[in-house]
Parts: C-alpha cells; structure tokens; sequence
C-alpha cells in the first residue's frame, strides 16, 4: 500500500529499493484502483491477438505448403527464406522513414497546431490553409512532387552532396502527417473547457505557459490514440515511398513475386510481412495505450 | 531540365559511376538475383554501357510513374527499362534508334473458353498487367472488360481464381508459362499483334550521348549479343532480334 | 506602476460598465471603488452579473463601455500589460476550475513556480501551509477528481493565495462549505486584509458578508442598486428591491 | 465543346502539357467513370466506417470479456497491418475460400467481386481506427455527466445515444475528420485488386500519354475537391456543434 | 414493486453502510432510515461523506458493506432493476452535471421524453413550466456555457423534478443560490412532500435545513454522528462535536 511519510509526501525515502519508480508505480496502481471502481477495467490483451495471427498464417502456409508439394514445386518456406534478409532490409527502410516523418511531422503539426489557434487571423488563416491543404492533398502526389522539388544532390562549393531518395520520402511524408497533426491538436485544445484557460490566466500564465503547462498536458490522452492511428496510417503508407525510388518492403515484395514467377507465394510473401508490420507497431500499440493510462484526467 | 544543357557524357566520367534506370520486377528482363542484385538482360546490357564507357554502374530501379522525371531530372544518366516506344513518349525524352528490342501481345487462356480471335474478347471479364500500352486497344477495340492488376503473379492467382479469362501480356511471357505443367491447361489461342519496338532512352538535348548509344546498340545487333542474352536468360530470341541481327551484320 | 497612483487613491476603480452577452445585457452601468485594504461583498439575486463583474476586472471578458483601473491603471487598455496585472490580482472561480490533472498540491504551486520563477522548495512549503491553512492537510497529492465539492473550492482559494496577489476577487467563495470552514475562511480574509490585500467577495450568505465586508454592494439587473457599510445595509436598507431581497431571508 | 477539345489539344502541341482526359473520349470516358467509381467507393466506406466504429466504441464498453477482446483483436489487427496486404488476403485467399457461382460464360468464379471486396477491406481498415477515436472522445466526456443520465434513469444505450456520443462527437470531431479524409484517400489502395478508381485509371493513363506530372496535379485537384466537399461538410457540423464553454 | 414493502415502511432504509476509495474510507457504518413523505437534511463538515452517501442511495458507486434498501428493494443486489430504480429516484448534483450540449429546456425535457417515452408536447409544457417556477423565464434556450452558476442550479432542480420521482436527493442544491431563490426552492421542496415526494437533502445552510426538513442528520467521517428533529437538533446539540459544529454558524 501507499507509504506515507511523515508530511503525507508519498513513497519518497521509504526505504525501498526503487525510490524512483515509487510515485509512477503508486500513480499506476490507484489506476488499477480506479478502473476497478469504474468497473470497466482495461483489458491486457499482451501476445494473444499476435498468437492468433501467426496461427492463421501457419495454417495458411500449411495449405499452400501441400498445394506446392502436390505440384512438385520447391517448398514455399524455403524459397520465402531466401528473401527474408533482402525484404528485411526494405522493411528496416520503411521503419527509419516512418519513425523520421513522424517525428519531424509531429514536431511541424504541434507547431501548425498551435498557430491554427493564434490569436493572430493572419497566422490563424494561413496556417488553416497549410493544413487543409497537405491533409487533403494525396500522399502519392505530394511524394511525386518531392521528385520535382527537391534535387538529388546538391552542389556546394564544388562538392556534389547526394540527396538520397529516403530523405525525400521523409519530408514527403512528414508534409500530411504535420497536416494531420495539426488538426489533432486544434481539436483537442478546442474540447478543454474555457474554465480551465480563465483559471490559467487569472493567475496571470501567459498564453504560451497556459498552452504547455495547462491546456495540452490534459490534451495528451485524447490526442494520443488519433495520433497512434496517425502513425499506424503512416507506417502503412511508407509502400508509397517506392515513387522517390526507395526500395521499400512492398516494392521488393513485388520484385521478388516477379522473379519467382510463382503466383503461390503471393499470399505467404505478403503474409510474412503482414506479420512484420504488426509484431513492429503491435508493441507501439501498447505502448500509447500504457501511455494514455498514464495521462488520462479524472473528469 | 536544366541539366541536360551540360553533356551528360562528361559528366558521367566525371563522377566515374553511370546511373541507369532499370526494371527489377520483369523477368528476365530486369529482376532481382537470389541475393538481390539487379540481373536480367537489360542490366547485363546496361553493365555492358558502364564498361565501354570505362566506368562503374549505378542501378535504379524505375515504374511508369517516376522513370520520365528521373531522366529528365538527371536522376539516371540511360533508361532501359522494357519501354515501348511510342510517340508520345519520343516528346518527353530521347529514344535512341535503332530499338533495341520488341514484344508481341498475346492471350493465356484457358482451354475452351470459346476464345480463337481476339474480337471473341467483348464483354468478358479479361486480365491485364497495370500500365500496359496495349492495355487501351484490348478494351477499346476489343471491347474486354479489362481486369488490371500490379503484377504477374496477382493476375495469375486471378486467371487460377476464375476472376478473368484470360490474361492479355507479352508473348514471350505467355509461352515461357506454357512450358510449366501448372498451365497444362492453358493455351495462347490467338495470333500475336502489335510487334511493338522497345527504346532506350537518354534525356532530351543529350546528342553526344544519344550517338553513343546508337553506335551501341547497332554494335549489339551487330555482334549478336542480344540474341546471346536471350537464349542465356531461357527465351527463344524473337523474330526482331534475329532480323535486326541479320540486318546489321549483314552491311 | 502608474506614476499618477498613490496608495491613498482606491485600488479598484470601476466606472460605468457595461457589458452584454448578444442581446443579453449583463452589466448596465456599474461603478464601484474600493480603497486599499479594504473588503467589499456583493450580494444580489442569481444571474445579476455578479460573476461577469468580477471577470471583467480580472479582464477574462471585455467590456463594451466604460473603465476599470486597479492600481489606477486601465484594465481594457490594450496596450497594457495584462500578466503584470493578473499577477497582482487573485481569482478564486464559482466552479473552481481547478487543474484536474495536477494534484491539489501541485495545483497550488504551479503559478508561483511557473509564472513568478519562484523557488521550488520554498514555494512548495508555502503550499503545504496553505492547504493546512484550509484544512486539507493528508489531501496534498489528490487529484481534484477526487476531492468533495468544498475540498476543491479551498484548493481553489489556496491556488490563489499562493500567488500572494494584492486584490483578491472571490466568487461565491463559501458557497459548497460548511458553517465551520466558512469561519476559517473569514479568519483567513481578515487576516489577509489586515496584511494589506483587497478583497471583492460575491457571496449569498448574508451572514458571512456582514462579519467580513467593509462595504456592501447590492446588484440586480447589471446595476448596482444600493451600497453601504454592513450594519447600514443590513439594518436600514432604503431601495425596496434590496428591502424584498433581505426580506427573504431565512 | 469540342472548341475546348481543341484548346486543349493545341495545349499539348504547343507546350507539351498533355490533359488527354479533357480531349480524347475515351480517356475522358474512364476517367469519369474513375471518379464515379472514387465516390461511391468513398460514400460507402464513409458510412460503413463510422458505423463500425460506433458499434465497437460501444461494444468496447460491454460486461463480456469475449466480446471485448474480439473487438481488440479486430482493432490490433487491422491498424497494425498495412491495408494493402489486407485488401490482399481479402481478395485472394479470403476470397477463394468463399463460394463459387456459375458466370454467364458457364464458368465458376468467386461469389464477391473486387469492387465488395474493396469496400469490406476499406471500411474494416477505417472501422478500426474510428473506433479508437471515439473511444478516446468518449473517455473524455466527463464521468458525472454520465452519472446525471444515469441517475435519470438512462439505459446504458441512452445515454451512450444521447449523452456521452454527442459530446464524444464534439471532442474527436477534427481526429474523425482526418481519418475519414485519409479514408478516401486510401480508397486509392484499391487499385490492387483491379478496382477501377481514379488513381488505376491516371495509372494507365500516365502510361500511354507519358503525362504523369499533368495527371498527378489532376489528382491532386481531383482529391483536394472530392476531400474538399467531405472537409466543408464536416466543419459546418462541427461548427452546429460548437458548444458554449469550450474552447477558446 | 417488491410486495414485502407498505407505504408505512421506510421508503429510504440504510444500514450500516462502508464505503471507501483506496485507501480512504469514505463511510465508516452510515445508517439512517426515512418514512414516505419526509424530509431530511444531512449536515456535516466537507468531505465527511455526504455526497458519496446520496451516490450510493443512487447506486451511482457501489458500497462495500450493509444495505441500502429504496421501497424495500435492496439496490445493491446485482439482479436488481436499476433503472427502474433511478426512475423512481431523483438527483441534483453537487456540481450540477447539466448536458453541455444541450439548452436549458432540453435539458429538462429529454429524460422524461427519452426514459419516460412521454409525450413530447406535453413534457415540454411541464418543463416550461418547472423552469418558470425556478424563475428560469427567457433562459429556456441558454446552453449551460451561457447561464450562471445558480441559474445552472436551478436548471438541474428543475430536470430532476420533469421525472416526478418519489423520492429526490439534493446535494448542496441551495449552493450557488441567493436568499430569495432559497425562498423558492423551499417553498417548492414543502410542496413536494405534500403531494408525497421524499426528499433527502445535503446542505450547509443551517437556515434552510431548520425550515425544510423534518429531521436533520449530522455527519462527521464517515459516521452519522447525531439526529433527530430540527428544532430538538439545533436547540439541544448533545454530541460534543455537533454543538462545536454548530457554535461555529455566523
Ligand atoms: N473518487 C474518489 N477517490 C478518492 N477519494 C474520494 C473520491 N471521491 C471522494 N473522495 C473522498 O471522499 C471523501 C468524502 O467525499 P464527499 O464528496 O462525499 O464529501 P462531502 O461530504 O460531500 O463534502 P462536501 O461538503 O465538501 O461536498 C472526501 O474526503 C474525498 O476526498
Ligand atoms: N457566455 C455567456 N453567453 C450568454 N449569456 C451569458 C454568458 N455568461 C453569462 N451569461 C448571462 O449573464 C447573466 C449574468 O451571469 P453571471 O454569471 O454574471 O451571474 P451571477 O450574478 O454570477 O449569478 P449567480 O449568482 O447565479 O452565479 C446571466 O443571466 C447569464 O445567463
Ligand atoms: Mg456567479
Ligand atoms: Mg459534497
């Protein structure tokens, strides 16, 4: 149970071994504590959707494994590890773009966001514009605009520095995750009770530390799961990148469907990545749901 | 685009590397090795540029969608990447003469489906491959109801799947897939139409270069390489490759 | 602050206000002024703008007409500088609006760190005094979520003292307490008033604003219909509608 | 009309910006029968979507542990795995194991079409995401205003229909938005299975005309109007539905 | 209902009630029991648990020991029908909990309409005419953003009642109201036990509870610490800590 010290502070020098993790931990079980009360507690899922899932496809392999044998082919598994490490590598492609764009996304959208709730109209109307526009704009076209706009090498002082293709699909995709972030945050300021911004500035925070300090911090729970979301839609659409000329998991994918010329590994190919991509983001997955537990406001 | 006022040639000795812009999902024209290396016969020949030109070579692997800007953008030096060639495409970048290589469209079908000329096509549901320049008159002239997927192997489970009919592709593809027992019960009920000639292409304003190639490509009909790579890559050399061979060898 | 402001001057100087929400005309031409060190309460029926008053000095609404000076400086200037201002005058909400995801503790020491870049420590022994001022102590690390209705209100009225304001602007500040933190509360004022801070209190119980005003204001409709010392007030009101009002008292 | 036919002709004679889906019939043809196709794809799924995600918002809310969990397990599924390998297993091994019925060739072939089949994998894809945002909007509707519709005697279905989804609405209405513009968005992937939308038909197109930067800014256009429409009826609701006391 | 219970029996039985957040204990063995057509008043100092009680009554949060039994039926028992219950239980909150998204009037109208599948025109004439007797006229269309606190008091008094429950529960609904709406308030209430309504009602005007109620409860954490008649309660305090509580009243 809670161990209070002599001035009600909670945990701290209690003598345990992780002093540090005390108030997170006793912050976690008077969750606990509350979701029994609520009677809705939250469900842990942990390995058992991920179990499914590969028992479906071991099943599925299985089938197509027999269907192959009977046509005296070589086995679909052996034929699939011979591209395991080359896919692999476009995989790893589509996580350092996908984390990349997201973070440089987010970063660009919390800011958009903010200016879509200036009080200035002029940065209010034209930071609205950005985000509807690179929101509603297709991915695919913003990418194939990065082929046009963006050189690929630059030459400095009489040096050619290359300007890889990943590094376009990065600013190609950030440009509707900022968008999509933008919009997340607007919304979520706009649904915090105008009480709380009087309280705030009645005691005299200026809009910035109002924003930081009061309004956002209580934002985070409900601006974590469309975010979530956001970066899965995200992750899935890195395919797109293959238009810069980045040889992402998908492109090789049919690449290598194309070199095989075996219409029986189509479902086992794109089912190994299928399960590529969810034991990647599942975890990440938890992870917001951990996280939004640990932001959520008592209303 | 600006770049290709400077002589593309100069430049690739410069940096001593040529960047081509090749297919990697067609084969054997232009796919992937067991290790991943781009193989085929277009980058053999692309490999054969790089060392005449006595430099390294550079693969980028292209799709319709980006190979014209990559060109023109100066992305890839040389493309040869199984185009058509196509007057619409001769505005956009320079495709060398002679061409270099050609493909017949033709039907895999199953067997009795009632299908012996392709105007037996209306109506029916028939596969196709995204892109294709033939794709237009199968469903203009022909009146199929084209079913278009991104690649072989899609339309193939399809065709299996009874989705579609028959598959409208390149010949060669079609008779390669007829030697399999898996398509025993398939055939190639049509003739052959639309010899379509393929070209490499070097962006617009680049002469020097576009003479270079032409010697090359004149060179391979000429010394046979061509047919060489074909029978090395498992397809019986086609009527243009021999009779290009015939035509240059000859003066 | 103002070079023409003396400490003699009143601290709270209100003229002629008006102010409407659309077509509802809340304030119709206030005035009010209060001396420094003084306490004044304003008693009127729900809904006679009460509330929107005293958002109007704290300047969290606009005014359409007329002026509002604390410190002798003009409140609606746009040009002046509003933080300055807010620092010096305190607010305690009629729904508290507390930060429901900060702890009462950290509820209050949040301004004084953030916006006066006080010292930590020291800011936070003052926080752990007040809420023992208000009788919370053991309540320090609860959230407001799960606080009774008049816990939150005097985490409230401690978020505000911690900010040590000059005038403090009470709204229905007793409203959800007991007769026995009511008391508390009127000890605290006093004390605080007689350290030198102004008060505006809005408050229903007649009780409470006799022992704690120096002055009484009585609004109905936007207007202040009658004002006076408490035992004037109370014992000898003149304007009818005040009669009515104090009449209902049980 | 065929005076603009001609304007647009010369355009690409003169300055090589080649719209053949304003002069020539039969690209004109399909491409509107691409956006008819882009739209009603993108209706369909709108409105699946959302009921999905009602539904399981509020079958995330049920006493069975069961259900709950089959919930969970839709949602970690289809937001965890890209929609095009989804579409995929519909399409192909899905699809193969469902019945077969006789085509008026008098052969067998699967009973669901691409174009369903695009609409299924479509909508379950945003389902599961909108669930996740009304899920989060309705954890941010105050606990005791749930109380107060409970203490007047509110079924759970009440107040889930007139209380807690109206507010819920009002707090995930820009995070709906953005998942329902990147649903049509998405209806793009459909081009996979052979459905001809509008990105399948410029994708031809491109390739016989060589005109994929003038094709790609049609897109562009093409989708910021069809998303435009969606935005602007979507913002006046949220607009009805902004509340006095929130916000600022 | 449940055929073991008459009209003489206590409509609000409760025995000994526990109830406790965590580590809190909220409700130490509450037990308190009302005949049909009375009316009660629980006083106490904040936070000793007098909201949490009406919210158990309520079955709002469940309690952890002893019984809780409206019209004979034990609310607690799983296989209960709670929304019956509640229909026939009213509530006004604290913090008032009016529906954001709704006016004044809808407010009002849209349990009986929605729970009650009463007619519509004919609810809207009760509930323009409930709002006309909490003085609410010309506030019909305000969202509760727009009204003030007593104003958003008086909505909620007047939702709770369009249900005509029998028995109603009002946590500190006099909170944010000035003297002359009390008035109201307690003629309204006086005329609700008459025509048989039971109400239970929290309060910290003393005042008020001696006019309103027929027995007062004083509460002290978690434990009803006396009760009985209010004027017996208020003249002759016996416990220690009620006549310390009371002595305190300005
Ligand atoms: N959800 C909760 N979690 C933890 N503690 C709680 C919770 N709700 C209430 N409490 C605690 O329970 C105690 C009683 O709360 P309750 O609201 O019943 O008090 P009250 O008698 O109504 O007080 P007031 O007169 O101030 O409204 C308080 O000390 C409060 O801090
Ligand atoms: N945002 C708003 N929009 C429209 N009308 C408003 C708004 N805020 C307040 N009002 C109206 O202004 C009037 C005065 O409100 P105010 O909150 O100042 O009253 P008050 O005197 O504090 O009343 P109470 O004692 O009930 O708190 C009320 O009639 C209210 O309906
Ligand atoms: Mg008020
Ligand atoms: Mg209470």
């Amino acid at each position: 149970m809670m161990v209070r010290g002599p001035k009600g502070h909670a945990g701290l020098g209690g003598g345990t071994d992780l002093p540090v993790l005390l108030p997170a931990a006793e912050r976690l079980q008077r969750r606990s504590e509350r979701e029994r009360l609520l009677g809705a507690p939250r469900l842990r899922l942990r390995g058992r959707d991920l179990a499914w899932l590969c028992l479906m496809l071991i099943c599925f392999t299985g089938y197509a494994e027999a269907q192959a044998a009977a046509a005296g082919r070589e086995p679909i598994s052996i034929a699939l590890l011979r591209w395991v490490p080359l896919l692999f590598q476009g995989f790893v492609f589509n996580i350092v773009i996908s984390v990349l764009s997201m973070a440089l996304g987010t970063v660009l959208g919390v800011v958009l966001g903010l200016m879509q709730i200036s009080l200035l109209p002029p940065i209010r109307f034209s930071s609205w514009f950005v985000t509807q526009f690179f929101r509603n704009a297709p991915w695919l076209v913003l990418l194939f605009y990065c082929i046009f706009l963006l050189p690929f090498e630059i030459r400095a002082f009489g040096m050619r520095i290359p300007f890889p293709d990943w590094i376009k699909a990065i600013i190609g995709l950030s440009l509707p995750v900022m968008a999509n972030v933008s919009e997340i945050v607007r919304g979520a300021v706009r649904s915090i009770p105008s009480g709380q911004w009087e309280a705030a500035e009645s005691l005299a925070f200026n809009r910035n530390q109002t924003i930081w300090k009061i309004i956002l911090p209580q934002c985070v729970k409900r601006m974590l799961p469309p975010w979530m979301n956001l970066y899965a839609i995200l992750t899935m659409a890195t395919v797109l990148a293959s238009i810069v000329g980045v040889s992402e998991v998908m492109t090789l994918a049919r690449r290598v469907l194309a070199a095989e010329v075996r219409n029986d590994l189509l479902i086992p190919l794109y089912g190994m990545i299928l399960v590529w991509f969810f034991v990647y983001c599942y975890p990440i997955a938890r992870l917001t749901q951990w996280l939004e537990r640990r932001y959520a406001v008592k209303l | 685009a600006p770049e290709a006022q400077a002589d593309v040639m100069e430049a690739i000795k410069e940096r001593g590397t040529i960047v081509v812009g090749i297919r990697a999902d067609y084969r054997p024209y232009g796919y992937l090795g067991p290790n991943g290396e781009n193989i085929g016969i277009e980058p053999t020949l692309a490999r054969d540029v790089a060392e005449r030109l006595g430099v390294d070579y550079e693969f980028v692997p292209v799709v319709a969608a980006n190979r014209m800007e990559f060109l023109q953008q100066g992305r890839i030096d040389l493309m040869i990447a199984t185009m058509t060639d196509t007057a619409e495409r001769r505005r956009v970048v320079n495709i060398v003469e002679p061409n270099y290589y050609s493909s017949g469209t033709n039907l895999l079908a199953r067997k009795g489906i009632g299908v012996s000329a392709w105007e037996d096509l209306r109506d029916r549901p028939i596969c196709a491959i995204q892109g294709a320049f033939y794709n237009r008159k199968t469903q203009e002239e022909f009146g199929a109801n084209l079913i278009a997927f991104t690649g072989t192997a899609e339309v193939l489970t399809a065709l299996q799947q009874g989705r579609c009919q028959a598959f409208v592709y390149d010949d060669s593809f079609i008779q390669a897939r007829l030697q399999e027992p898996e398509w025993a019960d398939y055939e190639m009920p049509v003739e052959t139409i639309d010899d379509a000639p393929w070209g490499l292409a070097v962006a617009h304003g680049e002469d020097n270069f576009y003479a270079f190639m032409s010697e090359v490509i004149e060179d391979w009909h000429r010394t046979g390489k061509i047919i060489a790579l074909e029978e090395e890559y498992g397809v019986d050399p086609i009527p243009f490759t021999r009779r290009m061979h015939e035509e240059f060898s000859a003066n | 602050m103002s070079a023409a402001w003396s400490e003699s001057d009143p601290i709270v100087d209100i003229r002629d206000v008006h102010k409407s929400f659309g077509p509802v005309q809340v304030l119709a031409g206030v005035s009010l002024s209060m001396p420094m060190r003084s306490t004044a309460c304003i008693i009127g029926p729900s809904g006679s703008g009460k509330s929107t008053l005293l958002r109007c000095i704290n300047a969290l609404v606009p005014i359409e007409k007329g002026s509002i000076k604390v410190r002798g400086i003009e409140v609606n200037d746009p040009k002046v500088d509003i933080l300055n201002l807010r620092r010096r005058v305190g607010m305690v909400f009629q729904q508290y609006n507390l930060f429901p995801h900060k702890t009462a503790l950290q509820n209050v020491m949040m301004a004084p760190i953030t916006v006066l870049k006080q010292d930590r420590a020291e800011v936070e022994e003052r926080a752990r005094r007040l809420l023992r001022k208000v009788r919370l102590e053991g309540k320090e690390d609860a959230y407001p979520g799960e606080l009774s209705g008049g816990q939150q209100q005097r985490v409230a009225i401690a978020r505000s003292l911690a900010m040590s304001p000059e005038v403090m602007l009470f709204d229905e500040v007793t409203a959800a307490l007991d007769p026995e933190t009511v008391k508390e509360v009127l000890i605290t004022i006093r004390e605080l008033a007689e350290e030198g801070m102004t008060c505006l209190l809005v408050t229903h119980e007649m009780g409470f604003a006799r022992e704690v005003a120096d002055h009484i204001y009585f609004t109905d409709r936007g207007l202040i219909v009658e004002h006076g010392p408490p035992k004037e007030f109370f014992s000898n009101p003149r304007d009818p509608r005040t009669r009515e009002f104090l009449g209902q008292i049980l | 009309m065929d005076v603009i036919y001609d304007w647009f002709r010369q355009l690409y004679i003169d300055h090589g910006i080649n719209l053949t889906i304003v002069y020539d019939r039969f690209d004109r043809n399909r491409m509107l029968g691409g956006l008819w196709t882009t739209i009603k794809l993108s209706l369909t799924c709108l409105a699946l979507s959302v009921l999905i995600g009602l539904v399981g918002a509020w079958l995330q809310g049920a006493r069975s542990v069961l259900l709950r969990a089959v919930v969970q397990g839709y949602i970690q599924f289809f937001r965890n795995t890209p929609p095009l390998v989804q579409m995929y297993f519909f399409f192909f091994a899905l699809g193969s194991l469902m019945p077969q019925v006789r085509n008026e060739f008098g052969f067998t072939q699967p009973m669901i079409d691409n174009y369903t089949w695009a609409i299924i994998s479509l909508s379950f894809f945003a389902g599961a995401f909108n669930v996740e945002i009304f899920r989060s909007g309705i954890e941010a509707v105050p606990k005791s205003t749930v109380e107060a519709a409970e203490s007047l005697g509110y079924t759970r279905l009440q107040s889930y229909i007139h209380v807690v989804l109206p507010l819920a609405f009002r707090v995930c209405l820009p995070a709906l938005n953005n998942n329902l513009v990147n649903l049509v968005k998405t209806t793009t992937l459909a081009y996979a299975i052979a459905v001809p939308e509008m990105l399948y038909v410029a994708n031809q197109i491109w390739s016989d005309a060589v005109n994929v930067p003038e094709m790609m800014t049609f897109l562009l256009f093409a989708y910021v109007a069809l998303v435009g429409i969606l935005v602007w009826v979507m913002r006046k609701w949220e607009q009805s539905m902004a509340l006095p006391g929130y916000g600022r």
